[in-house]
Order: C-alpha cells, then sequence, then structure tokens
C-alpha cells in the first residue's frame, strides 16, 4: 500500500513539475483569434449583441462567455463563418438580440432637423456630418446601418431606407432546383 | 524485422484503431469536419500516442512491476497521459493558435480518448517490448490519422451532398463510418499470412 | 428563368445508365450460357428489389418518383449485386443486399450521384461479411441445370456442399496454403499443376474466363461510346497484371499466373463496371490511374493474402474512402496555369 | 503559308446556323421613334450625362463624357431633340435600369461638327484619349474599352496583334459580314492598331466555316501591301472566338485569367473594333450605330447597320418576327443574356439580336443531380473542373469553388451544353461569383466601419484627455481665486446646471419649432441639393477629413459639447 502510494505520489510530483516548466516555457500572450473574429464581424458597432462594439464581442466568443448567434447585421453567412473558424455547430441567430434585416443606410430628414448634434455623437462611425444648429446629413457611403443615431433623435427625423440594388451590386440568383417542379 | 513490420501493418491497416478495434470515435467523429483540423487533430495524437506507449511501458516496467503494484496500472496510465495532453496542448497553443482554438475541446478530449489509454493496456495485454510497444503506439495513432484524414475528405464532400433531413451531420457520418469500417475489414486475415 | 446557354446536346443520365446495362448484356449472355439462366432469375429479383427499395425512399423523402426510377441508375446497381453475387443465393439475400445497397449506400446520402461508395460492391462487402458461407458457394460451369437452380434460389433446403464448390480462386488458394504445408497430401504441388484441375479452364475459371472476355468486350465498346475512358480499365489491368506477374515471377509455384488473376473472378467487371462508376470513383485523369492501380494492387493483396476469396469489392470500397482526397489532390492544372 | 497552330482542351461543336442570315447583303434601319442610349455601356464609371431635357442635339454630338480613363463616352446617334435624361430599363438579364438618354429623332440624320484628328501628326497618348471620347469600346461583347487595351506592353513593343473574326458563337454572322463588305476599312483600323502599339506581327483568325470571309480579307491584305499581316483560318469548335482560346489556337500563348495578354507580347480586338477605329480615327465619326445580326426565330434573318440605342423590337420588326416568339436574346445562344423586355435598346454591346421561341429553344429537362461523369471538364475551354465547382457552389461553399479556380470560367456554356443531367453549371457559377463580390464588397465596407470606428474611439479618448486637462487648469485657476478673495463657491456651482438647462430648453425650443415644421410643410424642402448647402455639406467633409490627420491640423472643438 506504502509503495502504491509513492510511486502514484512519485509519477504526480514528476509530471507536475514537468507541466509547470512547460506552462512557463510555452506561455502565450495576447490572443491572435480575437483579430479573427473580429474581421468576420461586420463593424457595424450596433451593440446588438450586448456588446459596446464588434470588437469586445469578439473577445467575449474567443473568451467563452458569448454564443456565436448574437450578430444580427452578419447574419446567417457570419455565423456559419463563426461556427467555421471556431468549429463549433452553427445555430440560428438569437431572436432576442434581433434579426437580419436587408441592409439599410440612415437617412435623414433635413427639413425637420433641428441640428442637436445628438446623433453625431451616437455614429460610432462619424459617417454623420454638421455642426450645432445646422441641419445635419448622412455620408450614405459610410453609414453602415446600425441604427444607434435612431433613438436619440430628439424630432426622430432618421430613417432606414434599404439600398436600392444598382447593376453593380446585382446579384445572380441562386438557380432553382428544378427537380420539385418536375413531380 | 519483418514482425516489427507486421507490428505496424497490423496497426495501421488490419487491426485499425478506429475502424476495428472501435476505439476513439469522440475524436473522429468530432474532429474530422474539415481536412486541416483533421490533419492537425492526427499529428497531435500521434504524437500523445507514441509517447504515451513509451512512457507506459517505461513506469509499467521498471516502477509499476519492480514495485509489485501492476494493479495500478490503469491509474498511473490515466496520469501519465493526462500529463502529457496538457504538456502537447501548452505546446500547440504557443505555436498554432488557430489549430488549438479549433481542436477546442477535443485535445483535452485526447486525454479521455479511449485509444490512447486503450494502445498502451493493448501493449501490455500483447507483450510488446519497448521498441513493438512504441511502433506499436506509433501505428495505431498513424492509423487513426489516416482514418481521420479520409474521414474528413468523405465529410468535405458530403457537405455538399442532399442527404435527407434527419441523417444530416452526425447521422451520416456514423453510416460513412460503418461503411469504412466495412471496407476495412477487407484486411482481415492479412497479418494471419506467414 | 433560364439563362445562357439556351442549346443543349441532346444527353441524359439515362441514356448513359442504358448504354452501361447494354454493355453489360454479352457478359450476362456468357454467364447464362456456360452457368446455366439461374443468373436471370436472380437479375429480375434484383432489379424488382431495387426499383421497390428506390421507389420506397423517393416516396418518403417526397421526390419525383416518375424522373428517377427511369435514369436507370438503381438497375444498374442491381445487375451488378445479381452479377457479382453467386448466381445461387437464396433470393432474399439477393434482395436483402440490393435494398441494403439502395436505400442505406445510395438513398441516404441523397441518392443519385452523392454516395461515395459504390452501392453494389458495399452490399457484396456487407452479405459477405453477413453470411460468408452463402456468399461462398459458386457451382462450376454446367454443374446445376435451370431447376434445381430454382430449387437452390426458391427453396429451402440448401445441400449446396455436397453439388457446389468455391469458386477456382478460393480453390487455387486453398489449394496453394495446404500445398505449402507439410502435413498435407497436396504438399508439394506446383500452382500449374493445381490449375489442371476440373475447374479451371485455360485461363481462370472453366467458362469463367469467357463471361471475363465478354465483358471485356463490352466494357471496349463502353470506350468507344466515350461513355467511360480507358484509365480506370487499363491502370487496373496493368497494375492487376504487373502485381501478379511480380509475384509469379518470383515464386510461381506459390502464386497464380497474372493472366490466370485477370481472367478470374470480378477483375473485368471491375475494371470496365465496377470501378468506373462516376460517382463513387476518382474523376481527374491522374486520379483515375492512382485509384485504378490502388484498387488493382489491394485486389490482389486480399485474394493472395487476405481472408476473403475476391478483393475486387473491398478493394473498391477501400478506393472510395481515398476518393475525395485522390481528386483533391491530382487536379489537372488550368488554363493559363500550366508548366510547360 | 502553312502555319502552325494550337490546340484548346475542350470545347463543343453546337449547330451553326450561320448559313440564312448571310445570304443578303447588310441593310440599314429606318430612323426609329426614339432612341434610348443608356450612358453606361462599357466597363468602367458610368460617364456623366452632358445634355438636358430638351437640348438640340447632332449625330456624333457627345452626349455623356467619359468619368476617368477607365470608361468610354457616349454619342447621340441621330439629330433631333433631347426628350428626357432618365433611368430606363437596360438591356441586362436584372430589369434594373441605368441613366439613359431619350433622343426623338428630327429625321434629318444630321452630322454634327467632328473634330478630327491627324493621325500621322499625333502622338499614341492623344490617340488613345481621342478613341476614348470617340466612345471606342470592344466590340466583340465585352465592350472594354478599346483605348485601354491600345498600349504596349513594358517593352513598348508587342510580339503579336490577334484580330479576332472567329465568331464561334451559333447564329451570329455580324463580324462575317462585316469582314465580307468592309474588309479593307476594317484593314485600316488594323494598321492604325498596329501603329499604336508596335506589333510586329497581325494574325487575324477566322473560322473555317467562313471562306467568303476569310477570302475577302486575304484580298484586301493583298492589295493593301502590307507586310506581317496574315489572315488564318482555324478550326471550327465554340468558344475558338474566345479571346484567350484564339490567342492559344493562334500563338500558343495561354494568358491566365487576372494576367495581361501584353504581358506575353500578345494582344486581341474584334475585327468590329477595328472598322470602328478606322471610322473615328479616318472620318471622325464616333461609335453611333454597329452591325447587329438579327436571327433565330424570324422569317428572314438578316445582318443590319443599327443605330445605337435603337429599340430592339424596331429592328426585328424588319427580319420579321414569327408570332411564337417569347424571348430575345443578346448574342449567341451560348452566352447570350436573356432581355427584360422587347424594347430594351440596342447598344454597344448588342452583336446579335436572338429572337426565341418555345420551339427553338425548348426549356432543359429538369435537372438532374451530377453524376460526376466529367463530360463538363471534357469540354472545359479554361481546364476546370465545372463538377466539382458545381458541387460547391451548390452547398454555397464559395471557399471550395475558389480552390477550384472559379474565376478562371469564362462562362462560355460548354459544360452546361454538354451536361447529361442537364444542370444549368454556369448559372450556378454565376451565382457563386456575385455573392463572392457582394463579400468582398461587404468585406470593405466593414474595413472601412472598423477603421473610422477606431479612429473616433481614438479622437474620443484624446478630447477627453484634453478636456481633463483643461479642467484641471481651470481648477487650479480656481483654487488661486478662492484662495486669494474667499468668496463663497456657491455660485460656481450653481452656475453649472443653469447652463445645462439651458441647453435642454434650447433643444426644446428648437424640438417644438420642427414639430410646427414637421407638421406644416415636410414634403416642401425633402429634396436639399440646394447649392449653398452642398457647399456647407464639402466645408463640413473637409473639416471632418483634416479631423482625420490630426497631425496636419488640429481637430476641431466636437460640436455640441460645451
Amino acid at each position: 500500500m506504502l509503495t502504491a502510494l509513492l510511486v502514484m505520489t512519485g509519477i504526480a510530483l514528476l509530471l507536475g513539475a514537468g507541466l509547470g516548466f512547460a506552462s512557463i516555457k510555452f506561455k502565450v500572450e495576447g490572443d491572435p483569434l480575437v483579430d479573427k473574429i473580429d474581421a468576420i464581424l461586420p463593424q457595424t458597432q450596433c451593440g446588438q449583441c450586448g456588446f459596446p462594439g464588434c470588437r469586445p464581442y469578439a473577445n467575449a466568443i474567443a473568451g467563452g462567455e458569448a454564443e456565436i448567434n448574437q450578430c444580427p447585421p452578419g447574419g446567417e453567412e457570419g455565423i456559419r463563418k463563426l461556427a467555421d473558424l471556431l468549429g463549433r455547430e452553427f445555430k440560428p441567430l438569437s431572436e432576442e438580440h434581433g434579426v437580419e434585416k436587408p441592409k439599410s443606410v440612415a437617412v435623414i430628414d433635413e427639413a425637420t432637423c433641428i441640428g442637436c448634434t445628438l446623433c453625431i455623437q451616437a455614429c460610432p462611425v462619424d459617417a454623420i456630418v454638421g455642426a450645432a444648429k445646422q441641419m445635419h446629413t448622412i455620408i450614405a457611403a459610410d453609414c453602415t446601418g446600425c441604427e444607434l443615431c435612431l433613438a436619440p433623435c430628439p424630432v426622430d427625423c432618421i430613417v432606414m431606407e434599404p439600398i436600392a440594388e444598382t447593376v453593380d451590386t446585382w446579384k445572380w440568383r441562386y438557380p432553382v432546383f428544378q427537380i420539385k417542379q418536375a413531380a | 524485422m519483418t514482425s516489427y513490420l507486421f507490428v505496424i501493418l497490423g496497426a495501421v491497416l488490419v487491426n485499425n484503431v478506429v475502424l476495428v478495434r472501435i476505439l476513439g470515435l469522440c475524436p473522429f467523429m468530432g474532429v474530422s469536419k474539415k481536412l486541416d483540423t483533421a490533419v492537425g487533430m492526427g499529428a497531435a495524437t500521434t504524437f500523445v500516442l507514441t509517447l504515451g506507449c513509451g512512457t507506459s511501458y517505461l513506469v509499467d516496467h521498471y516502477v509499476l512491476i519492480p514495485a509489485g503494484v501492476d494493479y495500478l496500472r490503469t491509474l498511473a496510465f490515466i496520469v501519465i497521459i493526462a500529463a502529457i495532453v496538457q504538456v502537447t496542448e501548452l505546446v500547440i497553443q504557443k505555436t498554432s493558435p488557430v489549430l488549438h482554438q479549433v481542436l477546442g475541446i477535443y485535445l483535452p478530449l485526447i486525454t479521455t480518448n479511449c485509444a490512447v489509454l486503450g494502445v498502451p493496456l493493448l501493449n501490455v495485454a500483447l507483450h510488446h517490448d519497448l521498441l513493438e510497444s512504441l511502433l506499436f503506439g506509433f501505428g495505431s495513432s498513424v492509423g487513426f490519422s489516416l482514418v481521420l484524414v479520409l474521414f474528413a475528405g468523405i465529410r468535405e464532400r458530403l457537405d455538399g451532398a442532399d442527404v435527407p433531413a434527419p441523417f444530416k451531420g452526425t447521422a451520416i457520418a456514423m453510416v460513412t463510418a460503418g461503411l469504412m469500417s466495412l471496407a476495412f475489414m477487407g484486411f482481415a486475415g492479412l497479418d494471419k499470412y506467414h | 428563368m433560364i439563362n445562357s446557354p439556351y442549346i443543349r446536346k441532346p444527353a441524359s443520365v439515362q441514356s448513359v445508365m442504358l448504354q452501361v446495362l447494354l454493355a453489360l448484356v454479352p457478359g450476362i449472355a456468357a454467364y447464362v450460357w456456360f452457368f446455366g439462366a439461374g443468373i436471370l432469375v436472380q437479375l429480375a429479383i434484383a432489379s424488382a428489389a431495387a426499383l421497390a427499395g428506390e421507389a420506397a425512399m423517393l416516396a418518403i423523402r417526397g421526390k419525383p418518383k416518375a424522373l428517377f426510377l427511369t435514369d436507370l441508375s438503381a438497375i444498374v446497381t442491381a445487375w451488378l449485386i445479381a452479377l457479382t453475387f453467386p448466381p445461387i443465393v437464396p433470393w432474399w439475400l439477393t434482395v436483402t443486399g440490393t435494398l441494403l445497397a439502395v436505400v442505406i449506400v445510395k438513398q441516404l446520402y441523397g441518392g443519385l450521384g452523392q454516395n461515395p461508395f459504390n452501392p453494389a460492391m458495399a452490399a457484396f462487402c456487407l452479405m459477405i461479411v453477413a453470411y460468408p458461407a452463402l456468399m461462398s458457394q459458386w457451382p462450376a460451369a454446367g454443374q446445376l441445370d435451370f431447376k434445381t437452380q430454382l430449387d437452390l434460389i426458391f427453396g429451402g433446403a440448401r445441400q449446396v456442399d455436397a453439388i457446389t464448390g468455391a469458386t477456382p480462386l478460393d480453390a487455387l488458394r486453398t489449394a496453394l496454403r495446404s500445398a505449402a504445408s507439410a502435413d498435407s497430401e497436396l504438399h508439394g504441388l506446383r500452382a500449374s499443376q493445381l490449375m489442371d484441375g476440373p475447374a479451371f479452364g485455360a485461363l481462370g475459371g472453366k467458362g469463367g474466363e469467357w463471361v471475363a472476355l465478354a465483358y471485356l468486350l463490352g466494357g471496349l465498346w463502353l470506350i468507344q461510346r466515350r461513355i467511360i475512358t480507358w484509365h480506370i480499365p487499363a491502370a487496373f489491368c496493368g497494375a492487376l497484371f504487373l502485381t501478379a506477374g511480380l509475384l509469379w515471377s518470383v515464386r510461381p509455384d506459390s502464386f497464380a499466373s497474372p493472366l490466370f488473376h485477370l481472367a478470374s473472378g470480378g477483375a473485368m467487371l471491375g475494371a470496365f463496371f465496377i470501378l468506373t462508376d462516376p460517382v463513387s470513383g476518382a474523376t481527374t485523369a491522374r486520379g483515375k490511374l492512382l485509384f485504378a492501380a490502388g484498387a488493382a494492387v489491394l485486389t490482389y493483396v486480399i485474394r493472395a493474402f487476405g481472408a476473403y476469396p475476391d478483393g475486387i469489392a473491398f478493394a473498391t470500397l477501400l478506393m472510395n474512402i481515398l476518393v475525395p482526397i485522390i481528386d483533391m489532390k491530382t487536379q489537372a492544372p488550368v488554363f493559363g496555369h500550366k508548366k510547360d | 503559308m502553312l502555319r502552325k497552330l494550337f490546340k484548346f482542351h475542350g470545347g463543343v461543336k453546337p449547330q451553326t446556323n450561320k448559313e440564312r442570315s448571310t445570304t443578303a447583303p447588310i441593310a440599314p434601319v429606318p430612323l426609329p421613334d426614339k432612341l434610348v442610349i443608356p450612358l453606361h455601356q462599357s466597363v468602367g464609371g458610368p460617364p456623366r450625362p452632358l445634355v438636358q431635357r430638351g437640348d438640340q442635339v447632332f449625330k456624333g454630338q457627345r452626349i455623356g463624357a467619359a468619368d476617368g480613363n477607365l470608361s468610354s463616352a457616349v454619342h447621340a446617334s441621330t439629330s433631333g431633340i433631347v426628350r428626357d435624361v432618365l433611368p430606363a430599363v437596360m438591356p441586362h438579364t436584372s430589369g434594373l435600369t441605368t441613366l439613359s438618354v431619350v433622343i426623338e429623332p428630327d429625321g434629318e440624320d444630321r452630322w454634327g461638327e467632328l473634330d478630327r484628328i491627324n493621325v500621322r501628326a499625333a502622338t499614341p497618348d492623344e490617340l488613345r484619349d481621342y478613341l476614348r471620347d470617340a466612345g471606342v469600346v470592344g466590340l466583340g461583347g465585352a465592350v472594354f474599352p478599346s483605348h485601354l487595351k491600345l498600349k504596349p506592353g513594358k517593352e513598348g513593343s508587342l510580339d503579336t496583334l490577334v484580330i479576332n473574326g472567329a465568331e464561334c458563337e451559333p447564329f451570329i454572322t455580324c463580324d462575317d459580314m462585316l469582314m465580307r463588305e468592309r474588309a479593307t476599312d476594317m484593314l485600316k483600323g488594323i494598321s492604325a492598331m498596329r501603329h499604336m502599339l508596335q506589333a510586329r506581327d497581325v494574325l487575324i483568325g477566322i473560322e473555317d466555316n467562313k471562306p467568303e470571309a476569310l477570302a475577302a480579307v486575304q484580298a484586301a491584305i493583298t492589295a493593301s501591301g502590307e507586310k506581317g499581316i496574315e489572315a488564318i483560318a482555324i478550326p471550327t469548335r465554340y468558344p475558338a472566338g474566345g479571346a484567350k482560346q484564339l490567342i492559344r489556337v493562334l500563338t500558343g500563348i495561354e494568358v491566365p485569367h487576372g494576367r495581361r495578354s501584353t504581358d506575353f507580347g500578345v494582344q486581341c480586338f474584334n475585327v468590329g473594333t477595328a472598322y470602328s477605329i478606322h471610322e473615328a480615327l479616318e472620318h471622325g465619326r464616333p461609335l453611333v450605330s454597329r452591325l447587329v445580326t438579327v436571327a433565330g426565330n424570324v422569317n428572314a434573318p438578316r445582318n443590319y447597320e443599327v443605330l445605337i440605342g435603337t429599340p430592339m423590337d424596331h429592328v426585328v420588326r424588319l427580319a420579321g418576327a414569327r408570332p411564337d416568339t417569347d424571348r430575345y436574346i443578346m448574342g449567341g445562344p451560348m452566352m447570350g443574356v436573356r432581355m427584360p423586355a422587347f424594347d430594351v435598346p440596342v447598344v454597344k454591346a448588342t452583336n446579335c439580336i436572338l429572337v426565341g421561341s418555345p420551339a427553338l429553344f425548348p426549356p432543359p429537362p429538369p435537372e438532374m443531380p451530377c453524376i460526376r461523369c466529367g463530360e463538363c471538364a471534357k469540354a472545359c475551354p479554361a481546364d476546370l473542373a465545372p463538377f466539382e465547382m458545381y458541387w460547391f457552389s451548390r452547398a454555397r461553399n464559395f471557399g471550395k469553388t475558389q480552390e477550384y479556380h472559379l474565376f478562371d470560367c469564362i462562362e462560355c456554356g460548354c459544360c452546361s451544353f454538354v451536361c447529361p443531367s442537364h444542370i444549368p453549371l454556369v448559372d450556378y457559377f454565376r451565382f457563386s461569383k456575385s455573392e463572392i463580390w457582394a463579400r468582398e464588397r461587404e468585406k470593405e465596407a466593414a474595413d472601412t466601419a472598423r477603421e473610422r470606428f477606431e479612429f473616433k474611439n481614438l479622437r474620443q479618448e484624446r478630447e477627453k484627455q484634453e478636456k481633463a486637462e483643461k479642467l484641471a487648469a481651470k481648477a487650479a485657476a480656481t483654487r488661486e481665486k478662492v484662495a486669494g478673495e474667499t468668496a463663497t463657491p456657491a455660485a460656481a456651482t450653481a452656475a453649472k446646471p443653469s447652463g445645462d438647462d439651458a441647453k435642454r430648453a434650447l433643444i426644446e425650443a428648437a424640438m417644438e419649432k420642427a414639430r410646427q415644421q414637421k407638421a406644416q410643410a415636410a414634403p416642401k424642402n425633402v429634396d436639399v441639393t440646394s447649392p449653398d448647402v452642398q457647399a456647407e455639406m464639402a466645408a463640413i467633409d473637409a473639416r471632418r477629413r483634416a479631423a482625420e490627420h490630426p497631425t496636419e491640423a488640429p481637430p476641431p472643438p466636437p460640436a455640441g459639447q460645451a
């Protein structure tokens, strides 16, 4: 019995020492994975995921604190990519965080705008220009459609407009699988 | 010399650890969705298993048996393998973070991978000497990696197949594993031929 | 919504499958001539089972039955099953094998075009593992009349050991192995002497060699019709010939001649009809060569050293496992990226 | 004379159907009631309109100016009145609209003043600019601005200039007829191009099913006496007229995807382009018309000289469309584009109006699963494995499709043509390609957004710091004051909230005003594009841009943060 204990203790000590050495020798700084996750996120910085921006959400995913299905702007496609990267199972978008919408840009009704600058402060990507007491306008090309400017506007002069399809952004549709039709 | 060859060949093909001995199915099903992760997992397992076989043989022969405590074999082997897995994990985390993230829960799972415990125990049961143990461990893990990679190849293709909904994912993977196992039965008897 | 191109060559899956079936006809005719009409019954049983299994699965899956039942792919599978199984296996064995092939190996993967394994060969492997005795009884040429065959197929009585032997391949191997052991009465006999026995013909098994020749003819016609390419048959026959020739030239008394290997068992059927299944086989030119050569070597290894009489089925399945990787790694360089 | 020709992999031999449209000479088309000229007709940015509603235009007058160098100008194809400048349905599968100029012809078809160029005296750069403004683009179908292609490679000269007269698509004969009737002028255009490119040899590739065209071109070459030009009959096999395939057949060179052919010492132009270059350089006439084959479900297939902007049904009427016509296809049956309507305009890319009917182009039998038979790989002229690309396109696994070189696909349609399972393979590839492009656009947008977000955070951080510093300084000053005067600090603390109150009151007042405005005249001022507003916006934008480079200029005080 004593031998058994001694043997096991010996083994345990030896291995413990080895592990301790390895954990110091192979210490990893930072987490390059966050960058990879962040690269997949759509960078709307909308906060619908429950984190203050895309990077914090990426941190949370990498740290295992958040699910991969909390990003409505990224949509199913984004979830699929995250699942792929992280080797997790695909999950449908979590409903409490929102639904996937067509890509839109915010438009300010410039007749109603009172120039309060509240939306300018809310915009995460500085896509709204204007000065105090002067009418604001949105740079459509830079707008990510995060809708963060909607809530602060005291006069509700901002609306989201879906981006219209042009010949340059037009996409070929998925070919219809015709077997079903033949049935 | 030829007997060593038969040990390896037998471990890789005839008594393939996954498809014939049906050991280590957990990583086989879990880490075979993509080819590159399968390759990584195969490499990690090969490393752990070969090392584990050697170490466990040494511990068995120079510690457990002389001390008369060979009844502790299973326990001791588990501890040794767990430690080796931990070291491997640290090394992989340092050298290939993405592989580490991808292997995710499976790397610690090598610890509980029955193949990794099973093969050293088989070594004892088959009365292998040190070299045979190492070769057997290496052969088994090569066999494991081989079928894991091939399986991943098939699964990548199956991804596009119009599999009926109830069979999508793990179910059809199980069927595939079964058919692969069937194919490997063709090797039966090869190690008996002299 | 139809987009370009608006014109198409008249070609269909159905016509491809039909031509494969037609190419099998000479082989079947030779089979009937030498081994009796029992095989026709087996072909009918297998075809009916395949269609029934396919129809049931299509119904469950809500797919158009008329379209897929007439594509003839199930019939091809059924015929290959009937032609590789011994002709006197009981009917339920043929039915079970065919249903397994169609339902599990083909339809569970999504049906036509999606199965990674050759259905017919998977069925063969399943059945020989499950019923090794029944799957190893091959009548010699002209040994059984049609009525006896029918009795064997549909009757319950199976005193077959008395009337049937093993295949020439199996017989030869058993004999060679016992000839190699000192305490056997066959000790010291050479392979060539063994092959003078009644079960053997000029090249392979008696009668079987003619069937193989008929398959070869059908296969050549398929190549001429551009249904299959030369790569797989050539690589398979070449590699089998070389492997067998190598061992035969070293120890001619322990190993059968390469010609015997080519003419026996399912070699010709495999080379032209089984391995050339495009769905489960390799598709690139180099891939086809590798695939078929690998199958040939495995076939030989299993025939000569393994536990089963013929290796074609297992070799096919084993190579099927490798196909995705082979295809991936043997992609031909695309336009503008070739090294001159 | 016997030249070694090379082979390209794959290809198919569909029925050519070219005989009937070559029996009659090229015919003119009477002026239609109106011309709709899309401004965006070539690769590159859309040209900006130069005319307004009500303007009088002459034939050949520029109505759209090239947007930068990677674009090409657009011209009025006849004289008349501009009725409108508006988005109109364009000849594109999508059926989407594009900004177009609608011209009502005055019936006189009067040329305006043409700016000529002295070809002998002009430098190559001047010639290129001239061709850009003359709107000359590739007429083979790709409509790539020709002036961009008329630059020799790095060495300043070119080995071979390949002229594409192969015309491999079934039904189309406009290049054939052009070579038969206008070989001499075309040859002059070729000489000009040869001069600009400093090309050593010129090879004119013509499929051997056009002996008359070949003879005409050869006769013209002999007559011109120019050396180093050769018209070569090449085997008829679709797609021998693809630029890459033709270059391969004539020179043996394979130009990979994403590389310029001039890097390999070759450049390729269509015969029609050569002719329009001649028209522009010799006569000063910009590209206002082109040859169009009308074929398919018509009584008399024929080639017409059609003004750009002519509605397609106006042309088809001349050839006599049969009653069961159900669609127009722009181009041939292999690569042609289904038109969203019958009255879409003829554009520079329109080499053929193929009139379709269910009998002529029946819908394909139902799509079956791929059996990996490899027929498509055998037929692919780009040596691809279409069945693999299809497999992964269908599963939307776009990464894998690119591993199988999706973007090397030229969408020639050979794979769909031969597929025994009747799979619309090319549709799957087009789908995958546009999805990948969309994804790249999204990725770019995300990257910009990330950059801007990070910059904003940086700016806010710095502002906070600056504010803190200011506050600290102020506090220090106050402390000094307090120490000196020993006054009660109550006033100072009271002043702050009252300031906030004042601001809140201001916002309230403004909101009230806005509410009233909204109620009264909401729609009045929605379309704000008055010049001063724009100027203001520009000024704001400039300030913001300045803020993005803090080293160059200090950031303006953030608006609204008092």
